[in-house]
């Protein structure tokens, strides 16, 4: 049985599923699972969002969602079952835009799992988030640069805000 | 040798159809295509930022190249500015 | 509007909802929302479990979750929102036994958050697991003694594995 | 005077009822409540394991109290061995 789901849903397929995410995650030998939702927020850096468009190079990208679970399997494993699912469109405040799960026998592990797998998803994906104000700008945010990436950024308690520093007039 | 090159992120909003098709030599490096998209911004592009394409990376559909790294024939690409999904 | 939910559920009157724990610390300010799902495993120190039985001292339970929730807030805050529902009586394998949730802003704050919210609920409150096992025999599982418990373990971090020291033939 | 006790967890298998009435002094402390029920124990049951009772904190509906502190005047009382919630 596949210990990973690794996807990337069209927002005009449907909302991400939180659900499915602890339903496949869960197992008779689990004590622990440990979920992460992240939703797009009102409000960023001062400005009020109306929503936020995710481009993304999806092969990549679920090829890289892919990598990240097999590593994590190697050092958390090997019971671990592991969900990631990211979203593309646009969407809404309050709509999801990834939902990760990790499941475990332990809750130590599920968290440090589940934490490493969604910092990982944001620093090394191929996806890009362009945000929309309620004054008609747009703004591409630009977060870690894959430059010299060697896509072993496992520190799993790292965060930091992807600044948006690019004003995209074209978008408009 | 022809490269075809997806866009994505800041860079799509300088091409509509956020695909250019770019000739590097034979033999190229990941640099020399990165180079070709330099010469090709500085032309065609208005609002180009050369700092933007400083941080971006260039990868094929399954991984990340680094610029020393041999261009693979035949195979699309695609420059990634810094990445922000999540 | 209230931001805790703290509760205690009657697995007789059905199962932990961990889709109301996401509704519930959703908000259009937070952008992070980490979830522990806390089941019943089918295996514990090498016995096959049938079951749990969980006892309380509901009143104190359900003051301390409160305490609990009320100090996160003051270091997470002002802006948490924080959810904590346990279940009592007898669970199945599979069975939920804890959600806990945590919403905030950004998602450092809410690992952290949840993590130290399940850690205390955990450590500190004045619950009891009476595992059964497929034998028959069914033994009251000893974790985290409260004499000298200053209630001030927010360490956030810290596990250990409740050890099973008293078996318990008078629950045959 | 007279204080009324819950028992819970591995306690409960001593007493099919799970509550007993213990005589503890006048003005006496949490420490005299738990030497009443360490007699109490030795008295009537047959499984009793002291160390379980060392290893126990005793409570009322809103806090945890120490051997030091006062009990109570007319609260209800619980003894709570080591926890294992989640």
């Amino acid at each position: 049985m596949e210990r990973f789901h690794c996807a990337v849903t069209d927002i005009a397929d449907g909302p991400l599923d939180p659900a499915a995410a602890l339903d496949f995650v869960s197992d008779p030998g689990f004590g622990g699972i440990a979920m992460f939702v992240g939703r797009v927020r009102d409000l960023n850096h001062g400005r009020v969002v109306t929503g936020v468009s995710y481009d993304m190079f999806e092969p990549l990208a679920l090829n890289g969602f892919r990598a990240i679970a097999e590593d994590i399997d190697t050092r958390f494993g090997p019971k671990v079952r592991l969900y990631v699912a990211h979203a593309k469109g646009r969407l809404g405040v309050g709509d999801l835009a990834v939902v990760v799960a990790a499941g475990t026998p332990h809750r130590d592990e599920a968290f440090r799992a589940c934490r490493e797998l969604i910092e990982r998803v944001k620093h090394t994906s191929p996806i890009w988030k362009q945000e929309h104000y309620e004054d008609g700008d747009s703004v591409w945010s630009e977060g870690c640069s894959l430059c010299g990436s060697d896509d072993t950024d496992g520190a799993g308690e790292r965060e930091h805000d992807h600044g948006d520093v690019h004003r995209d007039g074209a978008a408009r | 040798m022809k490269v075809e090159l997806s866009l994505f992120g800041a860079f799509r909003s300088h091409d509509p159809g956020a695909k250019l098709v770019l000739e590097v030599p034979e033999g190229a490096r990941v640099a020399d295509l990165r180079e070709a998209l330099d010469r090709y911004a500085r032309e065609h592009w208005s609002a180009y930022r050369p700092e933007l394409l400083k941080a971006s990376a260039f990868a094929s559909e399954t991984t990340v190249l680094r610029d020393a790294e041999a261009l693979p024939e035949g195979v699309p690409m695609a420059v990634l500015p810094p990445v922000s999904g999540g």
